[in-house]
């Protein structure tokens, strides 16, 4: 039998909730799939919509950005503004035809292992049934 | 070697080169594109002319020069990637396009021949379509040196007479495929010659546009580099790529690694269309640029076509396809121009 | 309707005045009945100026052009310039003027009402003409349109040629103007994104296939983006290509420049460009579809503004280039905005 | 090219238990510019940092990764090590392969996988960063208190005592707060007004304290250790100065209003003292129940002013203040009266809040001590408290718990049978909270020496009739229906954060917790900072406390400010917005995200303010044109970091 798809994911946590949610998933020893590599940023917003075009290009089977829950943000707003944005980008990307399954985005916080743990192993079981994304991903 | 081939029998023959890969022209709502085609009822002879010239074929905007690797003992490794000889043959190629062809081969000639691109164009067949009806309003191949059935640099010229195309061969490259199918050609009868040679006559009287004095161009051009004409021609320039991209005749390119991976180190270096209309054509990495503005990348537009190549080769590089004056979004006229260029002559 | 002859003498007067030291207009071009851009400096050249139907330019985009002249010039002549602008051509200077690129002083806005008309769509009017020339087109006090061709004069509907975008138009005078030709006439649209609707109810892969179809034809000539009154960038982040380096560039900014998209014309690389594109005309694109026109290849990139353009309404309650002060799509929030896809 | 060392920690079996770190340093080797990469059980034990300190200097390192533990745990470890060492602390970087990889997975090729990833991923960024060092700031060395209840008091004394000067803003009257209002306070029964007099009269006459009463922050600018303040003070019409207290003016005033000091329970003239023992020591006129100033329409206080103290032409006033710390102890207020409806309040004169309760038993309120209905100034025999009101109950009303309203709710009680010996208490309660020193014991207390009835269950129905204030409940404990004809209900309502608290933390920047209290940068290990670098809280402004609470914190922002104030010079991080101005156009939307306003326009292009910057980046997101990034995060970093992530 072919070995079972694993899907690629990069995630981008903001540092003070969602990353620090997933160390605390790490201290208290929760598992989910390996399949998420995460790029710490400080803000969700400062996500550019190119960090995920750029990611789909280079091959990302999904893409998840993930900040404080809103009011929660270490810098006050940043995370309405990214709200905003993933919103449109999420819009657009479904629109030319990327299954909407492959971008995410969370409200992780710092004390949300569990959520994180969760988000991750939903996401992962998302993304097997469609297999490797094509479509964006550069061919080079 | 001269025959006829009736539109009916016209899909058949196209079927009958199967070995080939085939590429034609294709509609696309309002415009033509030059397509690689798998059926042969998709092809539209009586479409206008493609978009994009069979430059885009044997010039095409990207070409892979090689792939690069590092190993795991951290040497790099260089493949050179050549393009395949696939034998093709494209259909529709319009006079002016062809002659086109002739004068790309000249540069990618001398001391070097690029491999690239000669690789594509010796195994490339070309078949041409005389244009009864000037493809575009702003047609002027007769102003340099063309006409609307022109030979030059083509393997077959189909002239359509109605509900037959009259065929005829102008190289050996020409004479294989109409071998590959000989049953569906028959001979001309004179009245076929005749017919023809009507047609042609009155194609050439279709084509309205022309420049003006263009035996003098060339020499005019040499003392007007600091011309106040071009800044005011190029006033509404966009610098956009259109001009350039789709002409027949342009030929410049620009040569970038694209790297897919850091780790190990991986990419390829590809040879892609550049356009002297971007503004960073000639931007030095000093930040200086001995073209900053639009009036000197018009400038050099023209000279090119009708100063510097003309010295280089003996031609303009210029084949009045008229792609430049239909699509220009701000309606930049090049016979306008070089109109405005011979009163400044005088 | 619009008084041609008033356009002429509004313009004379301001460069007899010296008002402004010139003015953006239409005259008629030797492509057909393609306009191309006045640039009227003299009084006397005001004769040039045209206005029918086929004026589809978004004039502000030489604006752009002007700012950049301006800053280059050492005793810059500190006049307005004279534009003349249509309703959709003024929400792109509204724009402009909220990002500050302009200043409300260095225009002088000439607009005109395109009251029940617009403009037409090209390939429109070729169809309906079938193959028959034409050689001008007026409009009417009814908004028809007078098309002349070589078998004489015949009206026809506007509707039947008129610009989609003109079918959807938000502004049919402008929002903003320093003189008015024509009249204020209200016209509601009762399909704002009409064009969408066809589009939209295709499956993810129909649209997959659909826009993979369009986006490799993609050259790259860029004319989208520099036809683009809201891609006034020295430089596109989207790609390689102009890279605005001046003397004083540090290598650093040099080495930090990207290649988000390659220059290779392919599926990932056009991909990158145009959404790119797309999510930076959010909440900025006032649909003059002069992309869309421009694009050699016929690739309809008004349906990717388009889009965004609808979920700015639908989901944010904004709409694009009605009111200088008002902060942009994305540097703004509101408490309320939509989470239901967060998880 | 620059050279990389990469330094892959077991962390015993935590990391090399499922990450294979031998393959992971092997591999890591092999990546671009990683000119050495090893591993050793414990990175970060004195041998671990040697080996770094040793590799830095021997294979003459630009910088170094860190494969470990999460950053917050020892970022700081190995960028001091590495320093040490001779790098700017900003070539080293951690790559955490502990809290995200080896700790969440099973698989050991898929770990390693990841790790190694993640690593790549740490050693792209660290190849671009840039050296910084801290920007350094000078300091302010004052500090303003906002608010003058106890917390902001005790801060201003305890900042005052260290010899920092304070400016005190309140914007009532007089300094006191709420806790002048008091009667006694638990657990000890002091009285109140005898324990906070003295602390007011000291801030009355220190030398280093500035008071500014009536007066209210207008607007806060400026950065840690450099802010500036504009108090708007409001006219008193009267020269706190001359005025001698001796009361000829409130005889003639003609107008009677409501007193706040006893919640409505007095009245008061519309020119008056707050209360006997305020400070400032002076009369004020409330212009807002003046029969008006322009023109005079009345006068007579003026009239017979001796000293002249009063002026009608006093104006307001905006004074600008430079400090270098800020602390807000901007208090609460009770749940508004409105919102209890159910419980009767505002609707029966003889239901009371708790502070009306605390006004009735105090020697100086409208009974001068008695307890006595408002109704009918009869001594109510029977009185039920009610606690809760308002608080725990997330459906109608504030979701958390006020924290005192046990300890006063017992207090209450018990000073209740003091003064009423035949009396008798009913408390209707949820839990009993008592948790402090001494305050079980005085709640046991009040049940055992002073008879007070607990029923543990909530009052359903709250209705007079016949003179008395008939009030429905159960008992849960006994389970059965209580109704008790009581003479007089206080109900314990909730604490809310006072009024324009919100208004204060928009103009301070300080966020708001989703009850509205101003939020804490964090919870557990910073309770007294605010998220604004250089603004401390203290107090009920932050949440509920009682008193001895309010103190510590407010000692507690004393000291934090002091940390502050006592340098010369500031030190901020470097990882701050930077411009570049050939591609800036002006648009101002980075000017508009940003969160700490340190973006602004100067001849047509963004200009960064370093020291309010705080490095979240939304600038560099929200920029078109790539005009604006983050040092050390930037874009291309992150595109590196992006493609090294995914295998490329």
């Amino acid at each position: 039998m072919a070995e079972e798809f694993e899907p690629k994911i990069v995630a981008f946590l903001c540092k003070w909730c969602s990353s620090a949610g997933s160390d605390l998933a790490g201290v208290s020893r929760m598992e989910y799939p390996p399949n998420v590599v995460p790029i710490t940023v400080m803000c969700s917003g400062s996500v550019s919509p190119l960090y995920i075009f750029s990611a789909f290009k280079r091959g990302a089977d999904g893409v998840l950005v993930s900040g404080c829950h809103p009011g929660d943000c270490h810098y006050i707003k940043g995370n309405f503004y990214a709200r905003r944005r993933i919103a449109l980008v999420k819009k657009l990307l479904d629109y030319i035809g990327l299954e909407p399954q492959r971008f995410q985005m969370s409200w992780v916080s710092a004390a949300e292992g569990k959520k994180y743990t969760q988000i991750i192993k939903d996401f992962v079981q998302e993304l097997k049934p469609l297999g490797p994304q094509t479509k964006l991903r550069s061919n080079s | 070697m001269e025959k006829i081939l009736t539109k009916k029998s016209f899909p058949q023959w196209v079927k009958k080169l199967s070995l080939y890969k085939i590429y034609a022209p294709v509609r696309d709502n309002d415009i033509c594109n030059l397509e690689a085609i798998d059926n042969p009822e998709s092809i539209d002879l009586d479409c206008s002319n493609t978009v994009l010239s069979p430059k885009k074929i044997i010039f095409p905007q990207r070409e892979i020069y090689l792939e690069f690797e590092t190993s795991d003992e951290n040497k790099l490794q260089v493949k050179e990637i050549l393009p395949e000889e696939t034998p093709s043959v494209i259909f529709g190629v319009r006079p002016c396009d062809a002659k086109a062809l002739t004068l790309t081969d000249k540069v990618f000639s001398g001391d070097f021949k690029d491999p690239y691109y000669w690789k594509r164009r010796n195994s490339t067949t070309l078949i041409g379509l005389a244009c009864n009806i000037p493809p575009s309003p702003n047609c002027f191949c007769l102003s340099v040196g063309g006409s609307p059935h022109s030979k030059e640099g083509l393997d077959i010229l189909m002239t359509d007479l109605g509900d037959k195309y009259f065929v005829e061969s102008l190289s050996e490259k020409g004479s294989t495929l109409i071998n590959l199918a000989k049953p569906l050609f028959q001979q001309p009868k004179a009245a076929d010659k005749k017919a023809v040679e009507k047609t042609q006559a009155e194609a050439e009287k279709k084509i309205v546009r022309q420049i003006k004095d263009i035996k003098k161009i060339p020499s005019i051009l040499e003392n007007m580099f600091d011309s106040p004409l071009w800044d005011k021609e190029s006033l509404s320039c966009l610098r956009c790529g259109i001009c350039t991209y789709l002409c027949p005749t342009c030929h410049c390119f620009d040569i970038n690694d694209e790297v897919s991976s850091s780790s190990p180190v991986k990419g390829k270096r590809v040879r892609t269309w550049d356009n002297c209309q971007f503004p960073d054509f000639t931007m030095h990495s000093s930040g200086h640029n001995p073209r900053p503005d639009r009036s000197s990348r018009l400038r050099q537009r023209i000279l090119h076509k009708f100063q510097y190549f003309v010295e280089l080769y003996k031609d303009y590089q210029c084949t009045g396809c008229g792609r430049c004056i239909s699509k220009c979004p701000v309606g930049i006229d090049i016979i306008e121009v070089l109109d405005k260029v011979s009163d400044y002559g005088s | 309707m619009v008084n041609l002859e008033d356009l002429k003498n509004e313009a004379h007067k301001l460069l007899k005045e010296g008002t402004v030291k010139y003015i953006i207009g239409y005259e008629r071009g030797t492509n057909g009945l393609l306009p191309i851009p006045a640039f009227i400096k003299n009084p006397e050249d005001v004769e040039r100026l045209i206005w029918d139907p086929t004026c589809v330019f978004n004039l502000t985009r030489f604006l752009v052009d002007e700012k950049r002249r301006k800053a280059s010039e050492k005793e810059p002549d500190e006049r307005p310039v004279g534009v003349i602008v249509k309703g959709c051509d003024s929400r792109a200077l509204v724009v402009l003027l909220q990002e500050k690129f302009i200043n409300r002083d260095d225009v002088y806005i000439l607009g005109v009402s395109c009251e029940e008309a617009g403009v037409l769509d090209e390939k429109k009017l070729a169809k309906t003409l079938k193959g028959k020339k034409a050689k001008n087109i007026e409009f009417t006090k009814n908004d028809n349109f007078v098309v002349m061709t070589e078998d004489g004069k015949t009206e026809i509907s506007a509707k039947e040629i008129l610009a989609e975008r003109c079918l959807e138009c938000k502004a049919n005078f402008p929002v903003i103007y320093d003189i008015l030709l024509g009249e204020k006439v209200k016209r509601k649209s009762d399909k704002p994104f009409g064009s969408l609707e066809k589009f939209e109810s295709l499956s993810k892969e129909e649209r997959w296939t659909f826009w993979k179809e369009q986006l490799d034809k993609c050259i790259r000539c860029y004319a989208c983006r520099s036809v683009c009154p809201m891609c006034y960038c020295d430089e596109c982040v989207a790609d390689t290509i102009n890279f605005a380096v001046t003397a004083d560039t540090t290598a650093e900014e040099k080495a930090q420049k990207i290649k988000w998209a390659e220059k290779s014309p392919v599926t990932s690389e056009n991909f990158v460009y145009h959404l790119v594109r797309a999510i930076h005309l959010a909440g900025r694109c006032i649909d003059c579809g002069e992309c869309e026109r421009v694009c050699p290849l016929d690739i309809p990139l008004r349906l990717l503004n388009k889009k965004l353009e609808k979920e700015a309404k639908e989901l944010f309650d904004y709409e694009v280039g009605f009111d200088p002060d008002q902060p942009s799509l994305v540097s703004s929030f509101k408490d309320e905005d939509p989470e239901d896809f967060i998880r | 090219m620059k050279r990389t060392g990469v330094f892959v920690c077991h962390c015993g079996i935590n990391i090399a238990g499922t990450v294979d770190v031998k393959k992971a340093a092997k591999e890591l080797s092999k990546h671009k510019g990683v000119v050495h990469s090893e591993d050793y059980v414990y990175m970060c034990s004195d041998p671990g940092q040697n080996l770094i300190l040793d590799a830095i200097k021997e294979k003459k390192l630009d910088n170094v990764v860190i494969a470990c533990c999460s950053p917050t745990l020892h970022e700081t470890t190995f960028r001091n090590a590495s320093k040490s060492a001779g790098l700017n602390e900003f070539q080293c970087e951690i790559a955490n392969i502990r809290e995200q990889c080896s700790w969440v997975h099973k698989d050991m090729d898929k770990a390693t996988e990841k790790a190694i990833k993640i690593t790549k991923s740490a050693v792209e960024k660290v190849r671009r960063n840039e050296s910084l060092e801290p920007i350094s700031i000078p300091v302010t060395r004052r500090a303003l208190v906002i608010g003058g209840g106890i917390a902001g008091i005790q801060s201003a004394l305890d900042l005052a005592n260290t010899g920092y000067e304070v400016i005190l803003v309140e914007r009532s009257p007089s300094i006191g707060g709420h806790m002048i209002q008091l009667s006694e306070t638990f657990p000890t029964l002091d009285c109140s007004q005898c324990i906070l007099t003295p602390k007011m009269v000291e801030v009355s006459k220190h030398s280093n304290i500035k008071l500014m009463t009536s007066s209210e922050i207008q607007e806060i600018s400026g950065y840690v250790g450099n802010f500036k303040a504009k108090i708007l003070k409001k006219p008193t019409y009267v020269d706190a100065d001359k005025c001698t207290l001796c009361d000829e003016c409130t005889k003639v005033c003609p107008v009677v209003v409501s007193n706040e000091f006893d919640l409505g329970l007095t009245g008061r003239r519309a020119i008056y003292i707050p209360f006997p023992q305020a400070i400032p020591a002076t009369y004020t006129l409330d212009i807002s129940a003046c029969p008006g100033l322009l023109p005079i329409a009345c006068g007579k206080c003026a009239d017979v002013c001796e000293p002249g103290a009063i002026d009608f032409d006093m104006k307001p006033e905006i004074i600008e203040e430079e400090v270098g710390a800020i602390i807000v102890a901007s208090g609460f207020d009770l749940y508004e009266k409105e919102m209890m409806g159910e419980y009767g309040y505002g609707k029966y004169p003889d239901v009371l809040d708790g502070l009306q309760f605390e006004r009735l038993l105090s020697a100086s309120g409208p009974t001068m001590g008695k307890v006595l209905r408002p109704s009918d100034h009869k001594e109510p025999k029977e009185v039920v408290f009610i606690q809760c009101a308002g608080s725990r109950d997330p459906e109608l009303h504030c979701p958390y718990c006020s924290k005192i309203c046990c300890m006063y709710t017992a207090k209450h009680a018990m000073l209740y049978k003091h003064h009423v010996h035949d009396g008798q208490a009913y408390i209707f309660y949820i839990d009993i909270r008592s948790g402090g020193k001494g305050y079980e014991e005085f709640v046991q207390r009040a049940v055992e020496e002073d008879g007070v009835l607990y029923l543990r269950g909530k009052v359903s129905k709250i209705f007079e009739e016949k003179g008395k204030i008939k009030v429905w409940g159960v008992d849960t404990l006994a389970g059965k229906d209580i109704e008790i004809d009581a003479d007089m209900v206080v109900l314990a309502t909730a604490m809310r954060p006072s009024e324009g608290a919100e208004e204060l933390a928009k103009k301070l920047k300080i966020a708001l917790d989703k009850d509205g209290f101003l939020s804490e940068a964090h919870p557990k290990l910073r309770p007294v900072e605010s998220v604004t670098s250089g603004m401390f809280l203290a107090g009920a402004a932050q949440a509920p406390k009682d008193i001895p609470e309010a103190v510590a914190q407010a000692s507690g922002a004393a000291a934090k400010a002091i940390a502050i104030l006592s340098q010369e010079r500031l030190f901020h991080a470097p990882t701050v917005a930077k411009v570049n101005v050939n591609l800036c156009t002006g648009c101002g939307m980075c000017v508009d995200v940003c969160p700490y306003d340190s973006l602004s326009l100067k001849d047509g292009k963004v200009e960064v303010n370093e020291v309010l910057c705080e490095g979240c980046g939304t600038c560099s997101a929200t920029c078109l044109r790539a005009a604006i990034q983050i040092r050390n995060l930037t874009p291309l970093q992150v595109s590196e970091m992006i493609k090294v992530s995914l295998g490329g």
